[in-house]
């Protein structure tokens, strides 16, 4: 075992798949120097050099076209947006071009284009740079989606997210990137649509998504003795893992759903949807989701703690699920 | 031309014709109810296909439009899988899942059209990225019409085919209309060519209704991004002749239409006048290629007709596939 | 009474509110030409000139974003946005933008934009002419969504829209522009935030978005004498009527929620998320949705049919939830 | 400039000296942890705010970006309300809920900082074609860098601006990066300005650092927009002197830094030179302006330390106003 950041194990995850598939390159916004403004491309350049490497203009929507024609003749493109509110000058690329080609196209086409943008409330940034997008994904039939929460996860995802033959977004979670965990020597992959069960328990489900993960664990530890939660982690909302989550609450009786996006529509009705569809009838109280406030991100400190699901509030929402 | 051979230019001509006879099928089977959807015929546009596409390469990329049946037959030349694909059959290009704006042919460098204005031209880049990532000389070419040099996406495309020297050609097929918009309502100068020119990027402007000066003028492009010296801008000056789409009334000037429907102007009908003069075909040449379109198009009509839809089971297995 | 067609109630809103207001505008691409392509701002040139009715380059982002710094400086623009899948070169005007001044400006600027766009799969126009994304819009927190399905609602809710001081989008249904129905003469207005009971019933809730309201309709009117369907079209999706939409299901205990976006995080979910939340104790069997394929649309006219919910596929799904 | 008058110049000297002041004293409140968040500095640049705003009407419109601090001062000049706002206080100019890159002064034609590299040029174009909509004389300007510069939606209002003859200037200030890419990486020719020449939109290049100079090219072009002749493009050579934003690391070329630090380049060291050698202003003056601008900066702090955070209630009305 060792330590990793978050941040390098993207790192990582990208150097090992550029030195066993050449046809894989990294493109975005200042990411050919020192390493990236986040630090989430170093090592690259030294190791494969500027033609692997590619540092843009400012021209999100010409870079992510870029990578749709690059993938359509042979190439793995990784692309990296700073920030997931910037994709929205990137949406007919993603949307229109990338999830539909191999479709419309009859199959002709695969599509192994990577993006990893990152998302996160909580670094004071205000509501141009604090949006989480992953609902609108997920409703985008032929893209794929995941959230790594770990630092494990962050380079297994990201590593199986460059092998798909469509494309995967990878929403890295800023607020987490200098932090470390232990992690194994050497390679590892997390298949695309298998959750992990982050914490064992028998009351109550917690599905936390992205960086709630921790939160949720920190309510569940402080809620120790009171109430038993288990939380579960999906780390990819498509392709879902319904199987583990249904499992848990076959067990439990009871759903919480924790995300910071906006409550409205967000992936959280979604896994409501479904566990009504699963598991209506081993339901003991009505399935609830926690997110984010239905209201653009205020700059103010304390009120962007307000609009985003905390220890407390998450600890709150249990209890009253369980009540 | 003197460096064309009799057989490329013949070539070039069945093309033509082809193109034209193929949207008026296309035309005919559309009021009859055997094609359905939002069709944008390319009639009186195709010089710039064919005068582009006969310099490519089969391994070169082409990207096309809303409006990719010319582009389509000039570089793919499948009438079969092309009418089949119109119809939606399982035996079309694409499966039947495109349709008329999605034709796509792998295996003949065709990134397919595209329902979006614009939509090409970053696919096109990545395209060109891709061939000098891989080290091979494939050209480009990009194909889009004035309404699209109004999406900010080209200028970023401009800059960093400029920047990067990739070897792509943005080939601005003025039509002189977007929908229904004339070019001078939607453009603040007359030529959009020179828009190229703030990026370092050579341009031209070429007559769209003549196939040898597309060929020429795309020659020299392509000849400088094989050797490595990148993008070109090329503007064809042509026409719309028919209405945008199957569904849209047109109100055009009719003697705009007359214009350039003339002989004086008609592109297959200047080329069929050269090749005449020029003695490079007889009448009964004309006439005998002439037939011969008839008659795989004919063919074309039939064997999609006769090929099946796309099945459910079909469908699911592509979603297995592609989609989680 | 009088007959009107659906795209006649889109140009009478507009012309009703031209007169009324001098600020308001409409902009988009061809709309000043014959109409429109669509003929949906048909008679506005002759009455209000080119200065008010302004057709424009293929320049989506462009337009939309002179919309928002129009309605910041006193204007009232309603913009048109010819297929709904081209909104998708406009997200940053549109998301980062109108939908986040007022409140980033800590409520100075209002932002009395209208968007119409319009949705619908039908008209066999393939993936990229066929998307339905009012769930994205809805998870937006400061947009407003409205979906018409009727010649009356066509009209009144445009012309709330155009009067509300926030940006609010306008799906209008493609599929419905020609069809006539009986009207009332002059002017009315339906506001936003209120759902409409389309038929009476007491076995179970149908909620319809947009166009499936006509075959829930019939769909209900083929199930007559077996099961008694109650059709509520909610109308704006943001603000949501769920005071109506729980009313009935107080009654009937059952529900399905149909709509032609694709069924993954679309509508739907979030429809059964506030049922959950508000009527959990009076279900009988699990709400369930019946959206479209999670595939993008395809162009052969049999599957783009299977893609979307239709009559049969509808009462289909009310007997099973009714089982 | 002999059109200055004394009290211009002097107005101009003190509201550069302020912007620098205020981001001197930002950063440190940044560093002692009482400002959070993406701040980006605008030192280096005051001569182009300054010298831009200075030729502009309280009615005027102004966009703005991301690194919006200088040119809210020289617009709007509130130093309480935008420091107040830095730190998330109700007071602010946006009441808390924008901050650093989202200041707004409506009252004040001030229309935005904007968290969007090129977000602002849409607004721009919007709100000149108000101004032209409603007869007014008022004119916009944009204001953006080199790193916007790349985004297409900059050529779409070109061509907009161009076609609609808007009262709209914009005004690029090239300070040589966008984060931390060089602008020789980013954009593939030397200038900027020319790429507004196809549009037929006239262009010009000013010496950034150069508060006249900048005031004598934005003159002529809102001269030509408030006659209704149009649009100008300005590029405004300049140099970010600090690193893109609070959390970044910096890795430029120390020379490079010096350089554009030193006397010779310094906007403000530059404008009191040349201030003082006209004789428009003493050694004495010059003092008395910077000890107020200490004054006035010290009680913007203590305004907005003093000042409320907004509270959830503020929040929830403005909840029920604006959001469903
Ligand atoms: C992004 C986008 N905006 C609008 C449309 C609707 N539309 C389809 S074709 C067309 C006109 C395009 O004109 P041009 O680029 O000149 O192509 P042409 O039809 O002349 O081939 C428009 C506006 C679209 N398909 N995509
Ligand atoms: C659409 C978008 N893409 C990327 C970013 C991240 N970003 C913030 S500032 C910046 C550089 C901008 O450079 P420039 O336009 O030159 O402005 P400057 O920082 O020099 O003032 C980048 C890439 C963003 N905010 N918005
Ligand atoms: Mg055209
Ligand atoms: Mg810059």
């Amino acid at each position: 075992m060792r330590k990793l950041t978050y941040a390098d194990a993207i790192c990582e995850a990208q150097l090992e798949e550029m030195a066993v598939n050449e046809g894989v390159f990294v493109v975005g916004e200042d990411v050919d120097i020192a390493g990236g403004v986040y630090k989430l491309t170093r090592g690259i350049m030294e190791r494969f050099g500027p033609k692997r490497l590619i540092g843009t203009p400012v021209s999100e929507e010409a870079f992510c076209g870029l990578a749709v024609g690059a993938a359509m003749t042979g190439l793995r493109p990784v692309v990296e947006i700073m920030y997931m509110d910037f994709i929205l000058m990137a949406m007919d690329p993603l949307v229109n071009q990338m999830a539909k080609i191999p479709f419309m196209s009859g199959g002709q086409f695969s599509m192994p284009v990577t993006i990893r943008a990152q998302a996160g409330v909580g670094t004071v940034e205000a509501a141009q740079h604090s949006q989480s997008f992953e609902a609108w994904f997920a409703h985008t039939p032929g893209l794929k989606v995941c959230m790594p929460a770990t630092v494990y996860d962050a380079k297994g995802l990201l590593k199986s997210a460059i092998r798909d033959d469509g494309p995967v977004l990878v929403i890295e979670n800023r607020v987490l990137f200098y932090e470390e965990e232990e992690v194994p020597d050497g390679e590892w992959t997390v298949p695309l649509g298998k959750a992990e069960v982050a914490r064992v328990g028998t009351d109550v489900t917690v599905v936390s998504l992205g960086y709630t993960r921790r939160k949720a664990l920190a309510a569940a530890a402080k809620l120790d003795g009171e109430i038993s939660v288990e939380v579960i982690d999906p780390r990819s909302l498509v392709p879902l893992d319904m199987a583990t989550i249904a499992a848990s609450i076959r067990k439990t009786g009871r759903l919480l759903v924790v995300h910071e996006a906006p409550t409205r529509n967000g992936f959280g009705a979604e896994i409501v949807r479904h566990v009504i569809d699963e598991c209506f009838d081993y339901l003991d109280s009505p399935p609830r989701v926690l997110g984010g406030a239905d209201l653009p991100i205020p700059f103010s400190p304390s009120l962007e703690k307000a609009c985003i699901p905390q220890e407390t509030t998450i600890a709150n929402a249990i209890r009253e699920v369980c009540h | 031309m003197n460096d064309l051979t009799r057989n490329q230019k013949c070539e070039m001509f069945r093309r033509m014709v082809t193109i034209r006879r193929f949207e008026e099928e296309v035309k005919r089977l559309y009021r009859a109810g055997e094609i359905t959807g939002a069709i944008h015929l390319y009639i009186g546009q195709e010089a710039v296909a064919v005068g582009t596409c006969a310099v490519l390469r089969d391994d070169d990329y082409v990207t096309s439009t809303h409006r990719p049946h010319g582009h389509c037959i000039a570089k793919v030349f499948d009438l079969k899988r092309t009418m089949a694909e119109m119809m939606g059959k399982a035996t079309g290009l694409s499966g039947g899942f495109g349709g008329s704006m999605h034709q796509f042919c792998k295996d003949k460098g065709f990134l397919g059209g595209n329902g979006i204005v614009g939509g090409g031209i970053g696919i096109a880049l990545g395209a060109a990225f891709s061939a000098q990532y891989r080290g091979t000389d494939q050209v480009t070419v990009c194909f889009f019409s004035d309404g699209a040099a109004n999406q900010g996406v080209l200028y970023e495309c401009l800059n960093l085919a400029a920047l990067w020297k990739f070897p792509v050609i943005f080939m601005c097929e003025n039509n002189r209309y977007a929908a229904t918009t004339p070019v001078e309502k939607s453009a603040c100068t007359k030529d959009i060519a020179p828009r190229a020119a703030p990026y370092g990027i050579p341009w031209a402007i070429c007559d769209g209704n003549d196939v040898l000066d597309v060929y020429r003028c795309v020659s020299e492009a392509v000849s400088r991004a094989r050797a490595g010296q990148g993008a070109t801008f090329i503007e064809a000056k042509t026409y719309r002749v028919e209405p945008h789409c199957g569904i849209i009334a047109d109100e055009r000037n009719k003697d705009e239409l007359t214009t350039w429907m003339s002989a004086a102007q008609d592109p297959i009908l200047r080329f069929e006048a050269r090749l005449l003069q020029e003695k490079t075909l007889s009448a009964d040449d004309i006439k005998a290629i002439r037939e011969e379109v008839e008659k795989e198009l004919e063919d074309a009509v039939e064997f999609a007709r006769q090929s099946p839809s796309p099945t459910l089971e079909s469908f699911a297995t592509r979603r297995s596939q592609s989609y989680a």
